[in-house]
């Protein structure tokens, strides 16, 4: 076969694999929710559900066909036309539903993105550079502790002494009032704080791990021995080589951000997927728990890929 | 404001505020007045100036954020749906009742003008004249029965089916009366429409994305699991409408988020504050507690249809084991009354007040156990999250039990389906009681022999006809005395043990005032929205 | 310092001084065997019942007699602290365990065989780690309930696709060298290759690896218990603790703060253990 | 010597800290002097410090690593004295560094060209536009193809030989006055080795450059060195001219060393008549690769059309440069890597193409033995256990009587008993090498195969194994084929050898008689491409260009 066909072919097989998995996780959600005890029409009606009223809900929402089948209509409907279908519980259009709270995961994700990965990649190199000094010292325990710390009081710790004490930063944050820079700065403070510490502990590690692996190659030596300072080894050599391993510690660090953020969801408030998940499991809603889940498997298979690409991209080996 | 003597210092001042926050009565605090040695016109206008300056002129304007303690996306506009307090909260600001409860539990006309019956089984209910709707259309007798009749129809999911099936004829008389009729007479019938569910909705209403009703707010943003927004509606009925520009309604389930929500000032009122939580709000001088005892419980419920509860002895045992004291100063704070057994709450006036209280007694419970054949047996509890401080009060029990050799364990189980698969069903399993206006549905809710929720399958022909008796009578003093005969019965014979009525405790911001208890339950009884006004 | 090179390197018998670590780590040891001697002694030296109501007031201070002050409903937090022990240290290590175990062992097979199995395993593995574990874990209680069994083996599902990747590489690596082509090209079949030849070439960052999932087991499962999935009451785990009185955080309550430090002071001493450990054990593990 | 010397060793002494935090002397007090323009040599094996020392000139000492005492001096700076800011200051300028492996010490991500004047602009040399120049002048210089446009490749895009001499012009791009050479051709093959040490020897000669040549291999130091110096375990053996070391050493170490690179003559077996005519092994067109397979073809073919037979007694060498296929021969015969086509018959009778379907006693028949004893030998287990495997395995020996046979195969590769106890990496390579021969020799086997086994030790320790091979056939009447890169050890110990080149037997020829009977083109450039012990013989070697271009992987 022609060789510059060779990297679009791989593209698709990844493509393919992607979807097949995201088809196997359909599955696998589908069956874990049949497991789940109750139906919507059940949790509705919560006190109320006598079972004529079960019954009868259920007839009218139009679940009396059986799961698999409906399960199976909407990834049909999902697969070829990217149809969410609607949710059970409210019958709005799941797309609906989902597309402010995606809004709203993505925009913190963002921003905790553009505050954590440049600290944690400056920390993470700096360590690196000196090691051993007082600085990676510092560095290490100051990981050491933030990894060590369940998220759940580095928020309430956060909000305690932000909001209520010192009542800088609104204790919550849910994206409603956001009419300037300041008061939006302000909503994503605190939640934006909370989830940069937990998840830059990782990145820094991994980072100065992957930095220090390349320093130890006989070619950061050679420039060593070439007279190149300290930073000049780190940044020009060692760096662009570590790029592979550091993005896919940033990759897996990320997806933690759209998926993994119930509690500072709880905590704050914030109307995020996570939050939207537990909702919908806890209301049976099929197409929306679906959706859902597609949603964080689609952000990690995409995180993965784009760190593999960066990968291949910084290695001209395997960039042909 | 009145001058204080000069021996009454800040902290006496938050004693009483204390005090009046657990919800001590104003003649127990007279009482420690007095013996501080304070004069009682002193005390007096302490007291006035702790329950909320209630005396204060109304401000017209401005906006609030509420926060309740629950919300996803099955949050609804639907009054019938509606299941909730958030639900409530919306339905309340959104839309309007026939009739509603005021603070004394007494039944007001709201879009009805008059309700009347002769033998309180056929009722005529006149509405009011030029009531509008949001969407600009007049309030008609077609719209009252369509609101109603859903109901009825179990495609809608109503939470009000079970009272609602009762009404065997909803029908227009003219434009603006309707006639009810009911299967049996029932006196309750006003106090009943007083219920969230049965708002009035504009005829054929189905899509409930946004709400149209004739409410004091118009809504304006309505995202399920998210927030609303209210404005004020421009067109309402009871004259110069809320005093509020608009007010946001959000839910924290998370408590303490809640409380530091309040406590950073994002928002002024936080709903159903953890008694724990009481601590952090007290010696804060920019908010307040609220606190309401409406009548919700939650129970201990030992099915009499199987083992264990099958043994009176068992059941007996259990009534002396529950510790109530303990469950009301440690699990609740204080923040509840002692409870007897029986759903009437001290507050209705039907309550017995000559029912005392089962008191704790190990040796008594023990002798019952041993009796029973069941001591050493071990004898799940089941609780959940779902039934409100039911973990902490089933391990009050537990330890008890442990001390006298009843091997009782807690079993958790989750939130979710907690109603369909534990509640009604398990052995023993608590249960969560929201506040109900009557006896009435209070007995046939909970306690006939085919009543839906029998928590504790209790069955007594003479208790049915007992019910039906009251239900239709319209002389209040029978009334009175068959209820307290029933609430006797339900005390010595159901499976229910209601250790305390718990008091609802709103956390809000110095700012808000015209807040006031309600029967109906917290935040005035989901409708706080329309009488409170912010300070400038 | 002798359970540790027995367990990590059990063929090697060096100079002991080959496997002496810094302070650090020994710190680190110190208090990781603090707490699992408390797992297991706890409930003999507790002054209370775990649930037994002491105090009529809430959120005590210090006392003589509650040495960490009391809780929400005024039980003993200190004897609460060390019945928690058992379930945090318990659970987690019930968890890691498996999961290690599933994951070290499909690993090493896929690794070894190769082909399809590896490549399906693998898929499928990398699509479960798309799913947040907290979610995950959320949803299974939900549908079960929440009881010890149940958390060791949500947990431990959680972490296993990660036990798998980690192991799978350092098998990976392993495989390609000679000593495994030349015990293969003996004769010898996969269970012996896997037991015997790669195995014991991946023990030690396994091990080190699986402290640090011991870390994260801890956290998830106390933000499992923060969310309220936790071990069944009176009972708690270190992270229910902290949950059932985080109101207390704002009054500075005992009560709340101790559970913390409880945790904190295991996933510390985990991790500066581990952070410590001889380059020879940890150097593959990176 | 009139002029001072340009750099000046006194006493140097470097420590190093092992991972258990021991320290160990590894220079213990090293002193010499270069002059200006003169290149020496430092010879030694593994583990001597002569790279050590080198680095040291730079003030550079690996991780772990410090200099504790004695003095360097270069021109007028002392380099001990000064800080590690002023040192990089030299490095590059005064004096510049070619390392063993060009190929690890090119940045992969970087072009090759910013590599190569990167020294210039750190120090700030000259402008980039004159540096490339300059560093397409020393690619001429350098005898590079396409001097012009070889710098904006990739490091991977360029071959080992080239890469070598990439990397020499990397070092003199900033007009340095000492290059340290470290095993710059260690690493590449006989052919190409030729080339870049002759660019070497001629940039050096046209500037007037010093030199540090380190390296293990007395021949090809013998090309380029003015002065070799001959260090063992940190310390000086012996310091003279080039001719004297060669021929007329004064140290015993250093005439070990010369010994070793004398020819041993390889009687063969005697066997009886009958015996000696049935092949022991017999290749039939054998074909392997590499890859998916497509069409019962694999994608990469490497092996092609392999044909030979191995009688009883007598030994196969296999010589090749890297790339010819020779490992993959072994590895098809073993059935690692199953071939596609063609058979493998071991004592008459066709073996299974794959370790699965041949039967255990085939298996055990062919043993293989790999070049690198570190990874050949599971690291985890005692040589005990490595060793006692095969026997249970084979032969089902049990306890006591496994036990003894341990103790013997031990004895018989010369190791003391106490070792069966230890780890593999408690033992030095030659000792692992020789657990690697008993691990084959306990499963009793007609052949051996030895994949390189002695190139990645020193030269002493390599004829010991070969000794011990000879002897281990004398006394087991088994057969090696042998596979090498090093024409001298092949014709040590084989009786005929097999030359590869891409794949394919290009020629057989008798081992004693090589150079004579040659005739295929490559063969002869293989077999002259080979250094001498003569420092003459670079200057006169004369090969046909045609042939180098034709077969030379440069």
């Amino acid at each position: 076969m022609p060789r510059s066909l060779l990297p679009w072919l791989l593209v698709l097989q990844r493509l393919g694999i992607a979807l097949l998995t995201l088809v196997i996780v359909s599955f696998a959600v589908f069956f874990a929710t049949e497991l789940l005890p109750g139906d919507v029409a059940q949790i509705l009606l919560g006190q109320a559900a006598t079972p004529e009223a079960v019954a009868g809900l259920r007839e009218a929402m139009g679940l009396n066909e059986p799961a698999l089948q409906r399960f199976l209509g909407w990834l049909i409907g999902m697969v070829v036309g990217g149809d969410m279908g609607t949710s059970y519980v409210n019958q709005m259009e799941v797309a609906e539903l989902v597309s402010g709270r995606l809004g709203n995961s993505l925009r913190l994700a963002g921003v905790t993105t553009l505050v954590s990965v440049p600290i944690a990649l400056a920390l993470g190199i700096g360590a690196a550079m000196w090691r051993g000094s007082i600085f990676d010292r510092a560095v290490s325990v100051l990981t050491i502790s933030v990894i060590s710390v369940p998220e759940f009081m580095v928020a309430t710790l956060a909000v305690l002494i932000f909001a209520v004490w010192l009542g800088w930063l609104p204790a919550l944050s849910y994206g409603a009032n956001v009419d300037s820079i300041t008061a939006m700065l302000k909503a994503y403070a605190m939640p934006v704080i909370t989830l940069s510490f937990v998840v830059s502990a990782q990145m820094i590690r991994m980072t100065r791990a992957a930095v220090i692996d390349t320093i130890n190659t006989p070619y950061v030596e050679m420039a060593l021995l070439k007279g190149a300072s300290r930073s000049r080894m780190v940044l020009r050599h060692a760096l662009p080589n570590a790029l592979g391993p550091i993005a896919n510690a940033v990759a897996l660090s990320l997806s933690y951000l759209v998926g993994g953020v119930i509690i500072v969801e709880t905590i704050f408030n914030y109307p995020g997927v996570a939050k939207l998940m537990v909702d919908a499991v806890s209301t049976r809603d099929l197409p929306l728990i679906q959706s859902c889940a597609m949603i964080f498997c689609v952000s990690y298979l995409a995180l993965i890929t784009i760190a593999d690409m960066v990968a291949i991209l910084s290695n001209p080996r395997l960039r042909k | 404001m009145t001058k204080l003597p000069t021996n009454w210092t800040g902290r006496d001042d938050a004693m009483v505020e204390h005090m009046i926050r657990r919800g001590a009565s104003r003649r127990e605090l007279l009482k420690m007045l007095m013996a501080s040695g304070v004069a009682a016109a002193a005390g007096g206008s302490v007291l006035l100036r702790a329950s909320t300056a209630l005396a204060a002129t109304p401000v017209m304007g401005g906006s609030m954020r509420a926060a309740g303690w629950s919300s996803s996306t099955a949050d609804t506009l639907d009054p019938a749906k509606a299941s909730l307090s958030t639900d409530y909260v919306r339905c309340c600001s959104f839309y309007s009742r026939l009739t509603f409860l005021d603070e004394a539990g007494l039944v007001q006309m709201e879009l009805a003008d008059t309700i009347e019956t002769d033998d309180a089984q056929t009722w005529q209910v006149r509405l009011k004249p030029g009531v509008l709707f949001h969407d600009g259309k007049t309030l008609n007798a077609e719209d009252v029965v369509y609101s109603l009749k859903r109901h009825l129809d179990e495609g809608v999911g109503s939470k009000a089916n079970s009272l609602a099936k009762q009404m065997t004829e909803i029908s227009k008389v003219d434009d603006l009366t309707v006639k009810i009729v009911l299967e049996s007479p029932n006196a309750d019938l006003p106090t009943i429409l007083s219920l969230h569910h049965f708002m009035i909705i504009a005829d054929g209403t189905t899509d409930f994305r946004t709400a149209n009703g004739t409410g004091a707010f118009v809504c304006e943003v309505f995202e399920p699991g998210v927030r609303s927004v209210a404005v004020r509606n421009p067109n309402y009925f009871k004259g110069q409408g809320p005093y509020l520009d608009s007010f946001e309604f959000i839910a924290i389930p998370d408590n303490n988020a809640r409380v530091n929500a309040l406590l950073s000032g994002d928002i002024q009122l936080a709903a159903a504050i953890n008694p724990r939580s009481m601590r952090m709000l007290e010696g804060q001088p920019s908010v307040q507690a609220s606190v309401t005892t409406a009548g919700n419980y939650t129970n201990l419920n030992i099915r009499l249809d199987m083992e264990p509860g099958a043994r009176a002895d068992f059941v007996e045992g259990m009534k002396y084991l529950v510790n109530r004291e303990a469950i009301q100063q440690s699990v609740l704070r204080g923040l509840a009354e002692i409870g007897n057994d029986q759903p009437v709450p001290p507050a209705n006036r039907y309550h017995n007040p000559n029912l005392a209280p089962r008191a704790y007694d190990p040796e008594k419970a023990r002798f019952h156990f041993e009796k029973s054949g069941l001591l050493g047996t071990e004898i799940p509890m089941v609780a959940s999250e779902a039934a409100g401080s039911s973990i902490d009060m089933a391990m009050v029990v537990q330890q008890a039990g442990a001390e006298v050799g009843m091997n009782l364990k807690v079993e958790r189980v989750p939130s979710d389906g907690y109603w369909s698969n534990y509640w009604l069903q398990s052995p023993v399993h608590f249960g969560n009681i929201n506040p109900r206006p009557t006896p009435d549905i209070l007995f046939s809710l909970l306690y006939a022999s085919d009543a839906p929720w029998n928590e504790s399958h209790y069955k007594s022909e003479r208790f049915d006809q007992m019910m039906v008796e009251a239900r239709g009578s319209l002389d209040e003093e029978k009334r009175t005395a068959i209820y307290w005969e029933m609430q006797e019965m339900v005390a010595n014979e159901a499976g229910t043990i209601i250790p305390t009525y718990i008091s609802n405790v709103d956390g809000i911001s110095s700012r808000l005032h015209g807040l006031r208890p309600n029967p109906l339950g917290g935040m005035m009884g989901y409708a706080f929205a329309e009488h409170v006004w912010m300070d400038a | 310092m002798m359970t540790l090179r027995s367990a990590s390197t059990p063929d090697r018998g060096r100079k002991p001084r080959a496997y002496s670590f810094n302070w650090v780590g020994r710190i680190g040891l110190a208090v990781m065997l603090f707490w699992a001697v408390v797992a297991v002694i706890g409930p003999w030296i507790s002054p209370h019942p775990p649930g037994e109501i002491v105090d009529w007031d809430y959120f005590g201070p210090v006392t003589e007699n509650f040495w960490m002050g009391t809780d929400y409903l005024g039980r003993d937090i200190f004897s609460r602290i060390l019945m928690g022990a058992r379930f945090t240290v318990g659970i987690a290590l019930a968890a890691v365990t498996l999961a290690c175990t599933f994951g070290v062992i499909l690993g090493m097979v896929a690794a070894v065989t190769g082909g399809w199995f590896d490549m399906i395993l693998s898929r499928l593995l990398d699509a479960f780690n798309g799913i947040p574990s907290l979610l995950f874990g959320l949803v299974v209680v939900a549908a079960v309930g929440s009881s010890i069994p149940v958390l060791v083996l949500t947990l431990g599902a959680i972490y296993m696709p990660g036990a798998y990747r980690f192991a799978r590489a350092l098998a990976v690596n392993v495989n390609t060298m000679d000593f495994v082509t030349v015990a293969r090209a003996r004769g010898e079949r996969t269970p012996y290759l896997i037991v015997r030849e790669i195995f014991p070439n991946i023990l030690g960052p396994v091990l080190a690896d699986l402290g640090l999932r011991f870390v994260f087991i801890v956290l998830v499962l106390s933000g499992l218990s923060f969310l309220g999935l936790g071990v069944q009451p009176p009972n708690a785990d270190w992270g229910g603790l902290v949950r059932e009185n985080i109101e207390g955080l704002s009054l500075g309550a005992p009560a709340v703060i101790f559970p913390s430090i409880a945790i904190a002071s295991l996933t510390i001493s985990v991790n500066m253990f581990i952070d410590n450990l001889p380059t020879k054990i940890r150097d593959r593990s990176e | 010597m009139t002029t001072p010397p340009l750099v000046r060793v006194r006493g140097l002494k470097i420590g190093a800290t092992t991972d258990a935090g021991r320290k160990v002397e590894i220079i213990k007090g090293v002193s010499f002097d270069i002059a200006p323009g003169e290149i020496i040599a430092l010879i030694g094996e593994s583990g001597s410090g002569k790279t050590t020392i080198a680095l040291s000139l730079m003030g550079h000492t690996r991780t772990g690593c410090a200099i504790h005492g004695g003095e360097i001096s270069l021109g007028t700076s002392v380099v001990t004295a000064m800080t590690e800011r002023q040192r990089a200051r030299l490095r590059g300028t005064e004096v510049s560094y070619v390392p063993q492996s060009a190929a690890a010490a090119f940045n992969p991500s970087k072009r090759i060209m910013d590599q190569v004047i990167e020294i210039a602009d750190i120090h700030k040399l000259m402008p980039p536009a004159q540096a490339r120049a300059k560093a397409v002048e020393l690619f001429r210089a350098l005898a590079l193809p396409d001097p012009e446009n070889i710098g904006s490749r990739y490091p991977h895009q360029v071959s080992g030989g080239q890469l070598q001499r990439l990397s020499a012009a990397m070092a003199l791009i900033g007009d340095p006055k000492l290059v340290i050479f470290d095993e710059p051709t260690t690493a590449l093959d006989v052919t190409t080795q030729i080339e870049v040490l002759r660019a070497f020897k001629s940039v050096m000669a046209k500037g007037g450059i010093s030199g540090v040549y380190v390296s293990h291999d007395l021949a090809v130091v013998a090309q380029i060195a003015d002065r070799i110096i001959v260090l063992r375990g940190g310390e000086i053996q012996e310091e003279g001219p080039t001719d004297q070391i060669l021929n007329a050493p004064r140290h015993a170490y250093t005439r070990q060393l010369l010994a070793a690179f004398e020819p041993v003559p390889h009687v063969p077996l005697a066997v009886p008549e009958a015996e000696a005519r049935k092949p022991i092994l017999e290749v039939v067109n054998l074909h392997a690769g590499y890859g998916p397979v497509r069409n019962g073809e694999p994608a990469a073919k490497i092996l092609k059309d392999v044909s030979f037979r191995l009688e009883r007694g007598r030994n196969l060498g296999v010589i090749g440069e890297s790339g010819s296929g020779k490992s993959t021969l072994a590895r098809a015969i073993a059935g690692i890597l199953p071939p596609y086509k063609g058979s493998v018959l071991m004592n008459g009778h066709e073996m299974g193409r794959d370790i699965q379907t041949r039967s255990k006693e085939e298996l055990r028949k062919a043993q293989m033995v790999f070049q690198l004893a570190d990874t050949a030998l599971n690291p985890a287990h005692s040589i005990n256990t490595i060793l006692a495997r095969p026997l249970t395995f084979y032969h089902g020996l049990k306890g006591k009587a496994r036990d003894a046979r341990v103790a013997r195969l031990l004895d018989m590769v010369h190791l003391p008993a106490s070792l069966r106890h230890r780890l593999p990496g408690e033992l030095s390579g030659g000792q692992k090498q020789r657990v690697n021969l008993a691990r084959a020799l306990a499963a009793d086997p007609d052949l051996i195969l030895c994949d390189e086994i002695t190139s990645a030790l020193d030269t002493v320790v390599a004829a010991a194994i070969l000794d011990l091979l000879k002897e281990l056939q004398r006394e087991l009447g088994i057969s090696y084929m042998f596979i090498s890169h090093d024409l001298s050890t092949v014709e040590a110990i084989c009786d005929d050898v097999l030359v590869m080149l891409k794949g394919e037997v290009v020629e057989a020829l008798p081992a004693a008689e090589m150079s004579a009977r040659a005739t295929h083109p490559y063969s002869r450039l293989l077999i002259s491409s080979i250094p001498k012990l003569d420092t003459g013989w670079l200057a006169g070697l004369e090969q046909d260009p045609q042939l180098v271009a034709q077969f030379a992987q440069r």
